[in-house]
C-alpha cells in the first residue's frame, strides 16, 4: 500500500545498513538527486549500490562514495572524468565493482521484477565481462548466462504521481526509472507533483502504482549537472 | 578489381561523416554511438527519412538542443541535450536496449580502437592493467544492431593501424563489424577478410604497404 | 485447539465469497480466478482499498459492465465485459503477466480440483486421456501470487473430498497454496499439515470422519 | 520502412506456405478479424500459428483450422465449448498442439522481441507442461528453462497508428499486440485509424514504428464474439 512521505529524508528512512539500493537516472535526466541527499543524510552504510554510473563530482552518489557508505557498486560505466571519489576508492580496493554492459543491466533488473531468475542473452559473449559465465549456442547464436539483480530498496524519479502511486515520467528521464521500481522489494520514488486518482490517462501510465511503495513529493527538484564526457 | 581512389586528400571526420551518411539506406532506424559517430546525423536529410535511436530511451531523436531548446530532461547517450523530431516515442531503458538487443535496428555507427579481419570489435577498454574498465552501451549495440558499422581515423595517434590481423585488446564484440569507416579508405570485413572499397588520399599499394594486415581489394 | 463452527450451515458461493474478502488485507493488490472467485469482488468495498488484477492486461479493474456499458475492448480474463475503477491502468500481456510471476500481487484467489497437504494446486486439467489441456494463466498465477487462496466446495460431485493426502491429478503448482475455503470449513495449508480454522454446518469431528485426509486442528 | 496497405489482402499478401503467424487477441478484445479473414483468403497452408486460443466457432482461426491449414498451434487455451474445429483436427492427430501456460506464452514471445533466446522462471515447475525441460535453482526457488518464440509474421490490432507506424491501442484489447509486433519478422497490423506524424504524445506510444512493416485501416471492425465460458 502505498505511503506518501511527508520529506525525502522520511520517504528513505528504512534504507539499512547493508542494504542494496538501486539509484534511477542516467546523466542528469531521472537521476533523484533530493533522494539521494536524503540517503546520504540517513546513515546507511556497507550498501550495494546499482546504477549506471558510478557518481560524479563532489555531489550525490559520489559523495556517498567518498563517505565510504557504499561496498559494491553494479554499474554499466563508473569511470567518467569527474568520478574522482569512486576511481580512489576502487584503486584503493575499497570499494568493490561489479562492470555491466548497459543493456545487461537494463534487463537483469527488469527480470528481477518480472519473475525471471537468469536468462541467455548474446551481449558480452566473447568479451571479458563474460569470462566465467555459462553459454549456450541459441538461435544460432552464442549467449551467455545473465542472472536477476534483486535489491531492497530503489530510488528514482518520476514527473507525477497519482494517489494510488501510478508514475509518469518525462521525455528521457524515463530511462531506468520503471524497471527499478519494479525490481525492489521497496521502492520509493520522488515526483514534482502528486494528483488526484483518476486524473491520469490509464492509457498513458508507465509504472502501475503497484510497484511504488512511497512517493514524495519535491517541489523544485535540481538537476546536478554531471559535466560528463564520452560516457554512454 | 582496382581500388578506386576517391579523394585526393585524406576525409575530415565531418567528409567521411557524410561518407557513411550516403550508405545508410533510406527508411533505416540507426543508433550513433558517441563521438565522431555522431557527425554523421548532420549528413542525414528529411528526404533520407532516417530515425535516430538512443539508447537512453528515445526512438526518432532530433539535433542537439541549443538556447531555450535545452531540456535536462531530453538528452542522447553522450548526455548532450537534444530535441524532439514528430513522431518520436519514449520508452524505458529495458525496453530501449530490448529494441536494439532484438535485432530491430538497421545499423548501429560506432568508433573503435580495433577491429580485426573476422569483424571482431575492441572500443571499450584499451586493456592497460590501471586503468579502470567502463562499458556502458558498447556490446549491446555492436551486438545487437543488424549492421555494425566502425568509423574511426585508420591509424592510431602513434601511427599503428587499427585494423588488424586479430584484436589484442579486450573485445567489445564477437564477428559484428561489417564496414570500416577510416580517414584513408572504406573496409568491407566479409568472409574473414578485409576488402578495401574505396581510399582516400592514398593509392591502394601505398596503403598496402603502410598497413601489417592483409587488405584485399575490392570492386 | 477446538475447531469453532461459524456457521449452522454449509456455506453458499455467495457467503463464502464473504469470508474470503475479510480475509484480505486492506490495500491489497489480488487477482481473482474465473468462476467462483469472482464472486469476491462483490464484499469487498471502497472502504478495503483492494485494488484487483486481470491479467489480460489492467490494473483496477471494476465490476462487470451493464447495458451501455458494455465494451468489448474492456473484459476481464473470464472474457466478460467490465469497467474501469479511478486510478486504474493498462499494460500489454507480457508486463502483465511479469507483473503476477515477478511476485507483485498479494494474492490471488482460485478455483481447484484438488489441493493436497503439501500446498500442491490442481486445478486445470483432469488427467483423462481423452483431455485435450488447456492452461491459461494458472499456472503463472499459482506459482506467481505471495500468497495463492483456493475457493472451491470441499468434495467433488460424487462426494470425494478435493482435500487431499497427494495430488493425482496433473499439478498446476508445487506448493503453492496458503488457504483453502469451502462450503464445509476454512484450511490453513502449512508445513505438510492442513490445519481447520473453523467449520460450517459441520463440526469438526464429524469432518474429520468424512474426509479420507489427515485434518489438524487450528486455533 | 512502413508500408500503409490499402486493403487487408494487400497487408497479408506476403504470409507464404511454411510461415509461423503470431495472432493477437485475447477473446474479442484486440482480435484482428479482418486480418484472419484476409489470410484465410490468402491461402497460404502448413501455417504454425501463435496465439492464445485456438478458435471458436466456425469463423476466423477456427475456419483456418477447418481447412487444414494450420500445422501446428502453440497457444495456452485450445480447449474451449465452441473450438469444435480444434478439438476434431486434434482427435484425428491432423494438428500439432504445445500448450504453454500464458505468462510463459507471453514472456517467450516477447524474449524474441528483446534478443533472449531462453530463460529460466518458476511458472509450471512440478507440472506436466514443464517434463523434461531443464530446471535449475534460483533464487532459492526451482526455475524451468523457456526458449523464446519467433515469427515471421504476427497480425494484431491496435487503435491507432501513425504515418511512421507508431501504435497506441485501446484498453484491454492491446493483450499481445506490443509482444508479437516486436517477435515478428514481418509485424502487419490493423488500425481503426491513421493519423499524421506528430499526431500521438510521444509519451504515450505503446509500439514504437521500429517494429511496425505493414499498417491497414479497416474503417468498422468486426468484433467476433467467441461465447468463450471459463476460459483464461
Amino acid at each position: 500500500m502505498l505511503t506518501i512521505a511527508e520529506t525525502a529524508a522520511a520517504a528513505v528512512a528504512p534504507v539499512h545498513d547493508g542494504a542494496c539500493v538501486m539509484i534511477g537516472g542516467f546523466g542528469v535526466a531521472g537521476q533523484p538527486v533530493e533522494l539521494i541527499d536524503a540517503l546520504i543524510d540517513n546513515g546507511a552504510t556497507d550498501l550495494t549500490v546499482v546504477s549506471n554510473n558510478a557518481g560524479n563530482g563532489d555531489v550525490g552518489l559520489a559523495t556517498l562514495i567518498q563517505l565510504g557508505r557504499v561496498r559494491k557498486i553494479i554499474c554499466s560505466f563508473p569511470r567518467q572524468s569527474d568520478s574522482w571519489h569512486f576511481d580512489e576508492k576502487y584503486r584503493a580496493g575499497q570499494i568493490e565493482l561489479e562492470v555491466v554492459p548497459q543493456g545487461n543491466l537494463a534487463e537483469r533488473i527488469r527480470a528481477a521484477g518480472a519473475g525471471i531468475g537468469a536468462f541467455f542473452t548474446p551481449t558480452g559473449y566473447g568479451t571479458p565481462l563474460a569470462e566465467g559465465k555459462e553459454v549456450r549456442k541459441l538461435d544460432g547464436r552464442h549467449q551467455v548466462l545473465e542472472y536477476s539483480i534483486h535489491a531492497d530498496f530503489s530510488l528514482t524519479k518520476a514527473l507525477r504521481a497519482d494517489r494510488v502511486g501510478n508514475l509518469v515520467y518525462r521525455k528521457t528521464a524515463r530511462n531506468f526509472g520503471p524497471v527499478m521500481a519494479a525490481a525492489a522489494t521497496h521502492s520509493i520514488v520522488q515526483v514534482d507533483e502528486v494528483v488526484e486518482r483518476g486524473a491520469l490517462d490509464p492509457e498513458a501510465v508507465v509504472t502501475p502504482g503497484i510497484y511504488v511503495d512511497t512517493v514524495v513529493r519535491v517541489d523544485h527538484p535540481r538537476q546536478q549537472d554531471s559535466r560528463e564526457e564520452g560516457a554512454a | 578489381m582496382s581500388v578506386p581512389q576517391s579523394s585526393d586528400h585524406p576525409l575530415s571526420p565531418e567528409e567521411l561523416a557524410e561518407v557513411v551518411a550516403r550508405d545508410i539506406p533510406a527508411g533505416a532506424y540507426v543508433n550513433l554511438g558517441i563521438g565522431q559517430p555522431t557527425l554523421v546525423s548532420n549528413y542525414l536529410g528529411p528526404e533520407d527519412d532516417v530515425t535516430l535511436h538512443t539508447e537512453n530511451g528515445m526512438l526518432g531523436m532530433g539535433g542537439e538542443a541549443h538556447g531555450d531548446e535545452v531540456d535536462p530532461d531530453l538528452i542522447n547517450a553522450g548526455k548532450i541535450p537534444v530535441v524532439e523530431t514528430e513522431g518520436c516515442s519514449y520508452f524505458h531503458h529495458a525496453d530501449s536496449f530490448a529494441m536494439m538487443r532484438g535485432g530491430h535496428l538497421d545499423c548501429c555507427v560506432l568508433g573503435a580502437f580495433q577491429v580485426d579481419r573476422h569483424g571482431n570489435l575492441a572500443n571499450w577498454h584499451t586493456g592497460k592493467p590501471d586503468a579502470i574498465p567502463a562499458v556502458g552501451g558498447a556490446m549491446d549495440l555492436a551486438t545487437g544492431a543488424k549492421q555494425t558499422f566502425v568509423m574511426m581515423t585508420l591509424k592510431s595517434k602513434n601511427g599503428q593501424s587499427k585494423l588488424v590481423e586479430r584484436c589484442t585488446m579486450p573485445l567489445t564484440g564477437v564477428g559484428c563489424v561489417s564496414r570500416v569507416y577510416t580517414d584513408l579508405g572504406v573496409f568491407v570485413v566479409e568472409g574473414g577478410r578485409i576488402v578495401v572499397r574505396e581510399t582516400f588520399g592514398v593509392g591502394y599499394d601505398e596503403l598496402v604497404e603502410q598497413l601489417d594486415v592483409t587488405l584485399t581489394p575490392g570492386r
